[in-house]
């Protein structure tokens, strides 16, 4: 009898906290969530990633006050990388805060695409800065995501031009091999498609390979490198999948610098591990890569040097982390829009979507936010969703990245038509309408 | 005093054989489902729908599916999740190509129907192979068809990414949309399903399950077919499982990719029914409230008590509490939740006199 | 002690030259002998000289490599136990085989499954012909119950009644069948005077009062000379004496056998 | 096409010897107590990350701070839990001297526990020897854990509800050890070779590959594998394993105590997710993937039977080399013939395999013939 007792308590508690979960809050506060990973099989990369989005968050409250004068209210929840944990997650916090959420990144491509059914439902926008769906950037249809910076398509596409550039022309691929190494999820098939489609124009030969979740296991995949030894290889992988696929490169002797990943697979834990082995391995820049620039200094001042970071300052410059802050920055930056037509308070997520939509950002404001020399300018608008799609390429000396390209614009006479055809498409499944961009402002 | 079955004669064997034979019990069910439609809505929060009471309603739909098959028929299974991907696959393409069955009701069963096809194959070794070979085979059909569903491109419609989407969904007119119209649409499905599952286990073919179960030889011998009653269970769960699994994709996921039903799916599933009970439908909605909750309530306990956590620790914390409970329920009640209650309900016959 | 003498002319099962073996191990030895309709057949032996085994044979459970049954007029090596089930054959085990998880009412219920016919579907509504067959099932069952004595235990799990109650739910299991052939196997094992007169009662009352040929293996020989019509002897897998009780306890070779004496 | 061939059936081999390592920790469980245990992953994860923490510098002290309080708080709590349990059993028997030297024993592996700990988060790398020490203390201690505090409880229970308390442990062990140790990638340095040596190069065209770093962790598994074969059969021990594998009751009834046993056999399981972890790891990093390798042998045990050493050491190696095989050869055929997205086909080869095989000798490779009685 006393274990029921104790079960029934247990269970009235439960309950209780269920029904009361949002207890009172400041009314003056902006609520965003942050769905990330410090555990499970991707934490390595989770978790460089979650400390930059934190830190900037704090440093806005701690530097400004808040975005003109309304706090950040964040919080994080962790997905482990899981598709229902995730939608999980986006339903506990979506509501939190006086005006609920003010957008989501889901920093997962499942994630994502799960989300991407209930943003209009719920009216919180979608930001998946450098992945998620790749039609998506196509803002007649799909409203309420926000791929900003650069889609799968882009990535693959600035990689395809890099290595055309390398062999002197895009002409000069023709017969030769490409190989996709990607993980076996959304995530890694998004690219498939660009990459057909190049295949197709340039008369290169293009085999994806998948490589099933967590990805430790592929010893098949690079033996069967080894023996059709193709010119060059490509990595879409995430967390230890990475720095596996380059120790397998090194043990059939694949050459790592015909090799080349995705922008989330070229970040320090993807090489570290392997060591004196990722020499050389190649990887696409989400337009800013390593090393401490001007909002870093901030970063220390206010927070560091007040022991009130969540990483160690040296760790500041890595590729994720950095990414971290760029992601938050272009969230805050877009409730600033926001704020300015709809009054400095806290913003609905139907409001903040407008602001992402009008996110404007020059040379000079980055400078002033202390972005300059990661970003671009970037100018989203109801027609494209991405801002931007420039990017560079990087190499690992060992020791450190290296950039080792100059900017690249992913190419819209190749992606225009796929983005309109998927996102027709989609619409057409979903009986959704379609937005006249025309008719915005 | 209220739970007595003193009194209660039965004068016919239909009257003995119905359901629920005690009058308390009848009520206390009939009370629960009325609350469950009509009480539920007045105050339930989307968050509530969402994210439990509709997981908790789906889940508890696949544990029963699976329960007939561990639970009364004996047959290890490690294989759900794959049969809900059977389910949710074969929904969405009656869905996405057939416009005419824009019915979920269609679009469900279709699902059911092919997933217990899929199920009866998968169940022809179970002939020759017994006990943990059996669910260690059964893997086998989880990874093929995750990756079938991941690598056969018509059966996602050629999407670029492999993940599917499905919208616009309604059942004879009724637009399903908002979270209580899914919750009330899945409840009503859940019940007769149960109702369903209630009678095939009370009858001769529930029987001959329970035969096989406790005694193969001895079933055999006695005139059971031990093929055709192994593949009748392994057909009956997989069509409970591929339900549950078209309930998850369509109203529960909108959009979805092979990996929202893998092993993990099966483990959890599994879960339900040991933690719940094996042989007892009660038991499959007990152990799912308990899996579903679980993990919830622990990341967020901490929170309402004001506790600040590193979200790490915090979910570290919710794995080793949550093996840990699983440890201890075993421990304490190996014949899980459903005896716990029955135990409880034991004691209310006596009380408040219990000697 | 009153031998029982009854004429049986009709010869329902004949067992011809069986012979079976697991691996190197004979278990049984061409042999040859056949039960007629209506009567009580016993098989006697000492322990390990093939009795069980010699009844999985007749029940299809084990498959003979020489050797054939000829039952109801039909010759065959070998069936399938549910095929010698369908053919009305019907047994208890020496060791219970009882569905423990089930109640007593259950069990005795799944042996009419080869009566039972309604599909899936009426199965799943639980209602109209599922519902009348089971309700005239149960009636048949409840007749047993009432018969054995048992309807107190009627809706409790078999694996919690003692020892010589699951040996009568087993022997309801069988009868539920309505068998022309009940074989049973050591009935009375392991239990008192008491519950030994019990049970020769319902074996005697089987037989007269449904007309059921058995065929009983027992150990106790007061009992298996005091109901038995024709007992056959085994011992190390072969036949060594076959007759009327009588016979049987005048024929020195089983008077050896059962004392020990060397071969 | 014969150079490709060998060289993919080699490097299917080699990956098949550490399959057979670690189903060997299953076979070994299963046969001394019946349990299908499926933490086995969860504790090569543990030992790995044990030793990786230990033998590594810990950089980032602040950062773990929190977690290292709250580690020793369940550290602390565990041994508290043993240590009543141990004093309980003691006073019931009336405190026989076999109990006090277990709680000699216990209170010294706690202590090496903890001094690791505190060791390991105050000043830095361990020399690899006594990390690896430590660790098998850190296993043994793990074991007689697990034995107290849970399979104790469950004697005489099913098997799938034992199996169903193993994937609880499982759980509890993926939290403990990354509460304990972290999630980042760590290293494990054995100085492995990694360049690959190519054999044959006159006679196949780019010659043969093997990878030297396959090649000494097949040859430490085979060694491995070896003891624990001579350790069943040749040792005392290993006799009363043996006889505790074939019947419980008789075993005990001639006066083998079935607790120790299982004690020794989570022990030794323990030791052999160890050397699965230091291989594993020292070849791709620790990392909370690691623990899912445990479904890779899988196949193997149904292949070669949950019960038989030899059948899991055969079973590793056929598995090892058929999914290698199929998923380059046989892969993108079915890719060109039916125009599917990708191969990736090794995952389920393996399980078709063992269900094929299954199908005509249901007992396994090695098991012996299942007559069935009633």
């Amino acid at each position: 009898m006393r274990l029921m007792k104790a079960a029934l308590l247990g269970a009235a508690v439960a309950a209780a906290g269920l029904t009361v979960a949002s207890g009172a809050q400041a009314q003056n506060e902006q609520f965003i969530p942050g769905l990330i990973y410090r555990t499970g099989a991707y934490a390595p990369n989770g978790i460089p990633f979650a400390n930059g989005v934190a830190d900037y968050y704090a440093l806005v409250n701690e530097r400004d006050g808040g975005i003109n004068g309304v706090k950040i209210l964040y919080e994080e929840c962790d997905t482990g990388y899981a598709t229902d944990r995730g939608v999980e997650c986006y339903e506990r916090l979506k509501g939190k805060g006086p005006t609920g959420a003010a957008y989501v990144n889901p920093l997962s491509t499942g994630i994502t695409f799960a989300l991407t059914e209930k943003a209009p439902v719920d009216k919180i926008p979608v930001i998946s800065m450098g992945y998620g769906r790749s039609e998506s950037r196509d803002g007649s249809v799909f409203q309420w995501n926000f791929p900003l910076l650069g889609t799968y398509w882009s990535a693959a596409d600035i990689i395809m031009q890099h290595i055309a550039l390398k062999e002197g022309g895009f002409e000069k691929l023709k017969g030769k091999k490409v190989v996709l190494v990607y993980h076996d999820s959304p995530y890694g098939k998004e690219p498939i498609a660009l990459l057909e489609q190049r295949a197709k124009m340039h008369g290169f030969e293009f085999t994806p390979m998948p490589v099933t979740h967590p990805g430790v296991e592929q010893k098949a995949t690079w033996l069967q490198i080894r023996q059709n030894r193709p010119d060059y290889v490509l990595l879409w992988g995430w967390g230890i999948m990475n720095s596996t696929s380059i120790k397998e490169a090194a043990a059939v002797g694949f050459p790592r610098d015909k090799m080349f990943g995705v922008w989330w697979s070229g970040a320090e834990p993807d090489v570290r591990p392997a060591e004196g082995g990722a020499k050389g391995y190649h990887a696409a820049m989400l337009q800013h890569g390593a090393g401490q620039f001007g909002v870093h200094a901030d970063l220390k001042k206010f927070l560091y040097d007040k022991g009130k970071g969540v990483a160690k300052y040296d760790e500041t410059g890595e590729v994720l982390y950095n990414r971290g802050l760029v992601n938050a920055m272009l969230g805050v930056e877009s409730i600033r829009t926001a704020q300015k037509k709809f009054g400095n308070k806290p913003l609905t997520g139907e409001q903040v979507r407008w602001g992402i939509e009008n996110l404007d950002l020059s040379a000079a404001r980055l400078k002033e936010l202390g972005f300059e020399g990661m970003l671009q300018p970037l100018k989203v608008s109801c027609q494209d969703h991405e801002g931007t799609r420039a990017g560079r390429v990087q190499q690992w000396d060992g020791a450190k990245w290296v950039v080792v390209s100059d900017w690249y614009q992913s190419d819209d006479k190749v992606l225009k038509p796929m983005v309109d055809a998927a996102a027709k498409k989609y619409a057409e499944e979903k009986k959704l309408p379609v937005r006249d961009c025309s008719k915005e402002s | 005093m209220l739970y007595r079955e003193a009194g209660q004669f039965k004068t016919t064997y239909g009257a003995d054989q119905q359901i629920f034979p005690i009058l308390q019990d009848r009520i206390f069910v009939l009370a629960v489902i009325a609350a469950a439609l009509l009480v539920v809505p007045l105050f339930a929060s989307q968050y509530l729908y969402t994210e439990i009471l509709i997981p908790f309603l789906i889940l508890s739909l696949a544990a029963i599916g699976l329960n007939i098959l561990v639970g009364y028929c004996g047959q290890v299974s490690l294989g759900t999740g794959g049969f809900m991907a059977v389910g949710a696959y074969a929904a969405y393409n009656l869905w996405l190509r057939v416009p005419e069955a824009n019915n979920l009701i269609v679009v469900f069963l279709f699902g059911g129907l092919m997933s217990a096809a899929v199920g009866i194959l998968f169940g022809i070794p179970s002939l020759r192979i017994k006990g943990f070979y059996l669910a260690v085979a059964t893997l086998a059909s989880q990874f093929f068809l995750d990756w079938l569903f991941a690598r056969v491109k018509w059966l996602t419609n050629y999407t670029p990414s492999g993940s599917v989407a499905v919208g616009d969904t309604s059942a004879f007119g009724w637009k399903i949309d908002t979270p209580m119209e899914r919750y009330l649409f899945i409840l009503a499905f859940v019940v007769v399903a149960t109702v369903v599952a209630k009678n095939l286990v009370r009858g001769h073919i529930g029987r001959s399950w329970m035969a096989i179960r406790d005694m193969d030889i001895a079933a055999e011998i006695i005139g059971f077919r031990p093929l055709r009653t192994k593949l009748t269970a392994f057909a009956v769960s997989s069509f409970f499982i591929g339900i549950a699994g078209a309930m998850w994709a369509f109203l529960r996921l909108g959009a979805w990719e092979p990996l929202a039903f893998d092993i993990n799916r099966s483990f959890q599933i599994l879960f339900m029914v040991i933690i719940g009970g094996l042989g007892s439908l009660l038991g499959s909605f007990l152990g799912a409230a308990f899996i579903v909750l679980t993990p919830i309530v622990l990341n967020q306990l901490p929170g309402w008590f004001g506790v600040k956590m590193s979200t790490a620790l915090l979910s570290h914390l919710e794995f080793m509490v949550f093996g840990a409970m699983i440890v201890f329920f075993l421990i304490v009640e190996p014949h899980g939740l459903a005896r716990l209650w029955a135990i409880a309900k034991e004691k209310l016959r006596l009380w408040p006199f219990p000697h | 002690m009153t031998v029982r003498s009854r004429v049986f002319d009709e010869t329902l099962l004949a067992v011809e030259g069986i012979s079976l073996s697991f691996g190197g191990v004979k278990a049984l030895t061409d042999i040859s002998f056949d039960i007629r309709k209506g009567e009580i057949r016993a098989i006697i032996g000492p322990n390990g000289a093939g009795k069980s085994s010699m009844l999985n044979c007749i029940n299809g459970f084990y498959h003979p490599q020489q050797g054939a049954i000829t039952y109801k007029g039909v010759r065959r090596s070998q069936m399938r136990p549910h095929e010698a089930a369908e053919q009305g054959i019907a047994r208890t085990f020496q060791n219970i085989a009882l569905f423990k998880g089930m109640s007593t009412l259950d069990n005795i219920m799944t042996g009419r499954n080869l009566r039972m016919k309604t599909g899936l579907f009426w199965q799943a509504l639980h209602f109209g012909p599922a519902q009348r067959e089971e309700i005239e099932h149960r009636r048949a069952v409840e007749r047993i119950i009432d018969f054995l004595e048992i309807q107190h235990i009627r809706k409790v799990p078999v694996g919690r009644l003692p020892y010589g109650l699951q040996k009568r739910v087993e022997l309801g299991r069988a009868l539920a069948a309505q068998p022309e052939l009940l074989l049973l196997d050591e009935p009375m094992a392991g239990m008192n005077i008491e519950e030994k007169q019990d049970m020769c009662r319902f074996v005697l009352d089987v037989n007269d009062e449904f007309g059921t040929t058995i065929c009983l293996i027992e150990h106790d020989m007061g009992v298996v000379m005091d109901i038995s019509d024709r007992v056959v002897v085994l011992d190390y897998g072969k036949k060594i004496g076959d007759g009327v009780p009588d016979e049987i306890k005048r024929n020195q070779a089983v008077i050896d056998a059962y004392l020990g004496v060397s071969h | 096409m014969l150079g490709p061939f060998l060289e993919t059936l080699i490097g299917g081999l080699l990956t098949g010897v550490l399959y057979s390592l670690v189903a060997l920790g299953f076979v070994l469980i299963f046969k001394a107590s019946g349990v299908f245990n499926f933490a086995q992953g969860a504790m090569v994860l543990f030992a790995a990350l044990t030793i990786a923490r230990l033998a590594g510098a810990i950089d980032n002290k602040e950062v773990f701070l929190g977690q290292f309080v709250a580690a020793a708080a369940v550290l602390g709590v565990a041994l508290a839990l043993v240590g009543w349990y141990v004093w309980r059993e003691y006073m019931a028997r009336g405190g026989g001297g076999d109990e006090r030297r277990k709680v000699l024993l216990l209170s010294l592996l706690g202590a090496v526990a903890g001094g690791a700990a505190a060791y390991a988060y105050g000043k830095g790398a361990w020399p690899m020897w006594l990390a690896i020490a430590a660790t098998a203390a850190i296993m043994g201690l793990l074991a007689y854990a697990i034995e107290r505090l849970v399979l104790r409880h469950l004697v005489n229970q099913e098997g799938i509800i034992l199996f169903m308390a193993t994937l609880g442990i499982a759980y509890f062990l993926d939290g403990f050890g990354q509460t304990l140790w972290g999630s980042d990638i760590y290293k494990i340095n054995l100085g492995l070779p990694k360049d690959p040596i190519f054999l044959f190069e006159g006679v196949f065209p780019g010659g043969l590959l093997v990878d030297p770093g396959d090649l000494v962790a097949a040859v430490i598994a085979a060694v491995l594998v070896i003891v624990l074969a001579l350790f069943f059969q040749k040792t005392r021990i290993g006799r009363a394993l043996r006889a505790v594998a074939d019947d419980h009751a008789a075993a005990q009834s001639v006066g083998i105590p079935l607790n120790m046993i299982w004690l020794v056999v989570w022990t030794v399981s323990g030791l052999v997710a160890l050397a699965a972890g230091l291989i594993w790891g020292a070849k791709l990093g620790v990392q909370f993937s690691i623990s899912l390798i445990a479904l890779k042998a899988l196949p193997v045990l149904i292949l070669g039977g949950f019960t038989s050493v030899p059948g899991a050491i055969v079973g590793g190696l056929i598995i090892g080399a058929g999914e290698k095989l199929s998923e380059v050869f046989l892969a993108p055929i079915l890719v060109k013939q039916f125009d599917l997205a990708g191969g990736g086909i090794e995952n389920w080869f393996a399980y078709m395999l063992a269900l094929v095989f299954l199908l005509f000798r249901p007992q396994g490779l090695f098991g012996e013939r299942i007559i069935e009685r009633v």
